[in-house]
């Protein structure tokens, strides 16, 4: 379980997240959504370290972390791959830094490129391929770094809704069979609902959370669904009266 | 980059014709400036006797480049780890630039006798700063975005330095690497001041004692061409390395810039 | 007051006083003209200048001179500052040499590569030294000796070198060229460009007076003389310049006119010992400043 | 980065003070190598005579680093503008420094006399060439889905310099000026060569010949110490010509590195 | 009107865009969707001259025209800040280099940004922002071109559903008050249907026009609208179908 508390940072004065408690339990799914702007990506690089907190504590599986550095993968929402590696190499790369034999993280990364859609783009630089394509590089890389814990912001903002719909079963799977526990970021509310155990709405910076609203709603789950197009409805109406101007 | 030989050799051909008729209707005697047509006699011609301190010349800056790069590798990678130790080096450094050989010469004598070593290191001296300096910028121009993927990943210095801050720093690298080659020439020849017996340096003194200006330039003529064969193995060895530049520069990211 | 520029052959040292002593005392004034002194980058350059007519006149030496006439530079002499070498095969007192035959096998070094090593060379030839090693150390004399690096160094004057030798502590000991086997010639002259001697005879002729007198007036009064000359070059070494003048003294020249002979004589030693390469006839160098 | 004083100064007592023991030991003697402590006494006490030749060669070495400038920038731009210029040009520049000053020195007094020119322009012909090698590295550098931005904002070729390409290359320009001002003080040396009257170069020269080694340190004291200052102007120059990268250290998208 | 012929483009032996009329009306509003990595920004690359095009025409307003870099505004899929300039300063770029005095531009910078809800976020540097305050300025920039035709490539894609509802709003102004043609890239179906005149389904490389549907739904839209929702169905069915594996 991983247990967030009482997080704040501010930057040069003004507050940007501001006293976010959070409890993300063990093989859980938590989604965020909030406005453009309003702390999700700092939150993240708070929690892993890549931030120093104003204050705040976390706690993972009982005991007290300074951050999840070492803990969690973490995609960023740039896609940060190096411009000198093929996309196989940006893949491979918290494999290579862990010292993974490239024939072994080789095949995983195959793989994963299978699934993503990558597969015949092994050697194409960042440069050479689409967005949607680097982003997909990105989330393979993230997938690399083989930890429990996963933070994902934005993962598939730049896809299709084809691709989409089977990354997002990708990321369920990555829940269910490889019992990752897993921290979201998106701003497609479908996407929400489809994927979350709990939906944190979060309110413009400060950034506090507005609403937790747990999803028992069995998978695999369909945006027909009335319960689903209920939470919608009061999402976005919450979001929208949220809005200041 | 295509380079064609064609425009520079043209150049070179129409400074040659001013020159070689400025200095026919000059009047600027031959001992004080050659006509280049008498270089290139001397430079071709004597040959024989040139190449063997141009060999010479050639193997004290080889050297001097190896050990300046030896140097200065590991240097800005120690710089870049700990700014202290920048902190503290830097200002030895810059002052190690402000030492003229004559000053040292004395030094060298005492400490390494007239063999190569002190011509080997007069010019590593002389070659390591630039590619430190600028080394040590590119190191430090790199994204801190990217500095944190790679302690996220759990990277240590070593790992992040091979595989992020080294080649982010390539390009800077070679910007001093190529000052660094073309200042190697006259590095060599300053080491030759003192001690040698042979090299190009020496000739040079030797004749500009003997007022053989034409010989004085020949040897530069052949400095030169070295300078420059450096400077295009690097620009060879810069493409080489960087190739994924070449390989991404008609994308869609990038787009073709007529 | 016709302006001539002079370019020394070294930074200025006792070896220039004369010519100090004409100008603080206004000799160069008298004979109608104003000298500007000027220091050279390096020995060769005020004979080139000299000869391209971009200075008036030029210190130089004798061999110098016959290198740049062998080359068919066209330079003429016209006056002297120093009749005898002062260049010597310089050593260590305490290495204990008498004769350049205990050189046998040694490591020699010399200041001034296509100058010195043939010089050396031909003393060798000269005076029987045997497989012994050339060095070039450049200026570092002092450090290349005092470190045991080379045993002896042809090319450092015995009136300047061995003083500042003393002032560190080490004593001197040298052999003299033209006591060995070398043609004695003028170590120091002044030259000036055809074109030029041709242009300004006149101011060339009275600047040699000028330098003459100057001479005259050191031998007359040398306290005096060196008082002119550090008023003249503030920033020159009081205790050593002081210490040269006085081993310099006997070697002013005591006229300006150049012993032809002599002159051909070391013309041809230079040639037969391969200093040129092509044989000097001296007569066109050493023009007769008083004949029209 | 603050810049501690301690650190250097601490390292600086320490090999001063094995310097000096080494001195006494040794017994090197002082025309050598003289002890740190004699160097200290003449640059001190001999101030009064010194300080009038470092005034000359820092004008000199300022001069020097204008001019270097006023071609140097002009001359990247060109050559970045017009790849076949490059071509044409960079085997000149490269042979420029493979050029000793006692070849060029009878060269430079035909021409210009024996004022501050021929200085100048030693000096600038040392330091042009780092600045020229290291904008030219930096302008080629810049990421082409900028270029490709400004070019359909309509941007001619001088505004996309301006706005784009300038201060793309600053880090670049700043590691070659900092090369450049490190070897302007040897430059500036090297200039007065050339007929000087006066300067730290003609004083170590002189001082050198008359075996007054302690004379040749001080001024390499001075002259270092000349070479830190411009040095240390550089960094504070591109500190403030670089706030921005300041200004947006600690960011969600930069992080800070511990 | 702007009509494009026969545009093709390979990268080394791979046809990419393939053989793609198009035809925008003066004064339309196109959205073009598609799978990851399939050519869209590639194709709007060709159409700038951004990228030379193995073949193909362009027509703007009767003429033949080798590209629109002059004739378009384009906003590019990667935001393409200036690292060193402000978020005002950079939206002002294109009119800097137009030669419009700061007084005159100003303004219309500090209206797009109080419009985009960057209003306080002017001085701000770009890596002091939230990567969906990026992509706003990147908006304003592009609108600071004051040119008549319009190339989004995603231009929302990191926005919130509010922030995005309001943008898209403005969009449409673009092309009702401001008589603005647009050329859309989009991964979002319904901002798809909410916005386009004629809506481009394409297909996976090489990229052909699979299927051209006029909108004829009158503004403002709803989601609810019937009519829309029938036609969201087709797309999604089109590009599932599409899909290879
Ligand atoms: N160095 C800084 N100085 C001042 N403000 C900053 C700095 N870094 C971030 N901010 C502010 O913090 C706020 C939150 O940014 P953040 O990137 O976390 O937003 P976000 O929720 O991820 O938005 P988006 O959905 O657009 O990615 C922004 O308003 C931004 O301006
Ligand atoms: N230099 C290149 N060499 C080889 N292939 C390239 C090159 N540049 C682009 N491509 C290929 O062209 C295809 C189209 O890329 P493009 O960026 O146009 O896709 P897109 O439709 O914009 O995708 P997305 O929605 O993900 O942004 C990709 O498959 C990419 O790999
Ligand atoms: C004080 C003094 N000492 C030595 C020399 C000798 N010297 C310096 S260079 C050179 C060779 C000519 O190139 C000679 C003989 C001098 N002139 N003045
Ligand atoms: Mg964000
Ligand atoms: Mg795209």
């Amino acid at each position: 379980m991983l247990i967030i508390e009482a997080i704040s940072k501010h930057f040069s004065g003004s507050p940007v997240v501001s006293d976010v408690d959070l409890t993300v339990p063990e093989n859980g799914f938590t989604v965020m959504i909030g406005p453009s702007g309003c702390g999700k990506s700092t939150f993240f690089d708070l929690l892993m370290g890549a931030l120093p907190m104003d204050a705040g504590s976390i706690r993972w599986r009982g005991a007290a972390v300074p951050d999840l550095s070492r803990l969690a993968a973490y995609m960023q929402q740039s896609d940060l791959l190096l411009p000198w590696l093929g996309l196989a190499d940006n893949a491979r790369l918290p494999a290579d830094i862990a010292g993974d034999p490239v024939a072994r993280s080789g095949g995983r990364v195959q793989r994963l490129f299978d699934r993503l859609g990558l597969a015949g783009f092994e050697a194409h630089l960042p440069s050479m391929v689409s967005g949607g394509m680097r982003q997909r590089c990105a989330l393979a890389r993230t997938l690399m770094f083989g930890r429990d814990l996963v933070l994902l912001d934005e993962p598939l903002s730049a896809l299709d809704a084809i691709t989409r719909r089977s990354l997002q079963q990708m990321l369920r799977l990555l829940q269910t069979d490889f019992k990752k526990t897993i921290l979201m970021v998106t701003h497609d509310i479908d996407e929400a609902l489809l994927l979350a155990d709990e939906l944190l709405v979060l309110s413009p910076p400060p950034m506090q959370v507005t609403a937790r609203m747990a999803l028992q709603v069995p998978q695999p789950r369909c945006m027909e669904n009335p319960q689903l197009v209920a939470i919608k409805h009061r999402v976005l109406a919450m979001l929208q009266e949220e809005r200041p101007s | 980059m295509k380079r064609s030989w064609t425009i520079p050799a043209g150049i070179l051909l129409v400074m040659a014709g001013i020159w070689e008729a400025g200095s026919r209707l000059s009047g600027l005697p031959d001992f004080i400036l050659p006509p280049p047509s008498r270089i290139l006699q001397v430079a071709v011609g004597h040959a024989p006797q040139l190449l063997p301190h141009a060999g010479i010349t050639l193997v004290e800056i080889l050297a001097g480049i190896a050990l300046a790069l030896a140097v200065a590798v590991p240097l800005a990678v120690a710089m870049f780890a700990r700014p202290s130790l920048e902190n503290a080096l830097a200002p030895f450094l810059v002052a190690s630039q402000a030492i003229p050989v004559f000053a040292l010469a004395p030094l060298l004598v005492v400490w390494m006798g007239y063999g190569l070593a002190s011509k080997v290191l007069m010019a590593a001296v002389i070659i390591f700063f630039p590619i430190t300096v600028s080394l040590l910028e590119g190191f430090r121009s790199c994204d801190p975005a990217y500095r944190v993927l790679f302690r996220l990943m759990g990277a240590d210095f070593w790992q992040t330095l091979r595989r992020l801050y080294w080649p982010w720093a390539l390009p800077y690298f070679f910007a001093g690497l190529r000052v660094g080659v073309s200042v190697a020439t006259i590095g060599a020849v300053i080491g030759e001041w003192v001690g040698a017996q042979q090299g190009l340096g020496y000739l040079m003194i030797q004749s500009n004692a003997r007022l053989k200006t034409d010989w004085v330039f020949a040897a530069i003529l052949w400095l030169s061409l070295m300078g420059l064969a450096l400077w295009h193995t690097v620009g060879w060895l810069e493409r080489h390395c960087m190739s994924w530049k070449d390989r991404s520069t008609q994308t869609s990211q990038g787009g073709s810039i007529r | 007051e016709a302006p001539l520029t002079l370019m020394l052959d070294w930074f200025p040292n006792v070896d220039h006083l004369p010519v100090y002593v004409a100008q603080q005392r206004g000799y160069f004034s008298e004979q109608g003209v104003s000298v500007k002194i000027l220091s050279p980058s390096d020995t060769a350059d005020a004979l080139k200048l000299a000869a391209a007519g971009k200075v008036d006149l030029a210190v130089s030496y004798e061999p110098q001179t016959v290198i740049a006439a062998s080359r068919g530079i066209d330079v003429r002499v016209v006056g002297r500052l120093i009749e005898h070498p002062l260049t010597t095969l310089l050593f260590l007192k305490s290495a204990g040499f008498t004769a350049p035959a205990d050189l046998n096998g040694r490591t020699i070094g010399y200041t001034v590569p296509g100058l010195m090593d043939v010089l050396m060379d031909a003393f060798a030839r000269v005076n029987g030294i045997k497989d012994y090693q050339l060095v070039n150390v450049g200026f570092s004399i002092v450090p290349a000796l005092s470190a045991g690096r080379v045993d002896a160094v042809m090319g450092p004057f015995k009136t300047y070198e061995t003083v500042t030798m003393a002032a560190e502590g080490l004593e001197a000991g040298f052999f003299e060229l033209e006591r060995w086997g070398i043609p004695d010639y003028d170590e120091l002259v002044f030259i000036c460009g055809a074109q030029t001697l041709a242009g300004k005879k006149k101011q060339v002729k009275g600047f040699v007076q000028a330098v003459a007198r100057g001479i005259d007036a050191v031998a007359a009064s040398p306290d005096e003389a060196l008082a002119d000359y550090f008023k003249a070059v503030p920033d020159a070494d009081r205790a050593v310049e002081t210490a040269a003048f006085g081993l310099t003294r006997p070697y002013y020249a005591s006229g300006q006119a150049c012993d032809p002979v002599r002159w051909q004589a070391f013309a041809d030693f230079a040639l037969k010992h391969g200093l040129i390469e092509k044989p000097v006839a001296v007569a066109p160098l050493l023009p007769d400043l008083n004949a029209d």
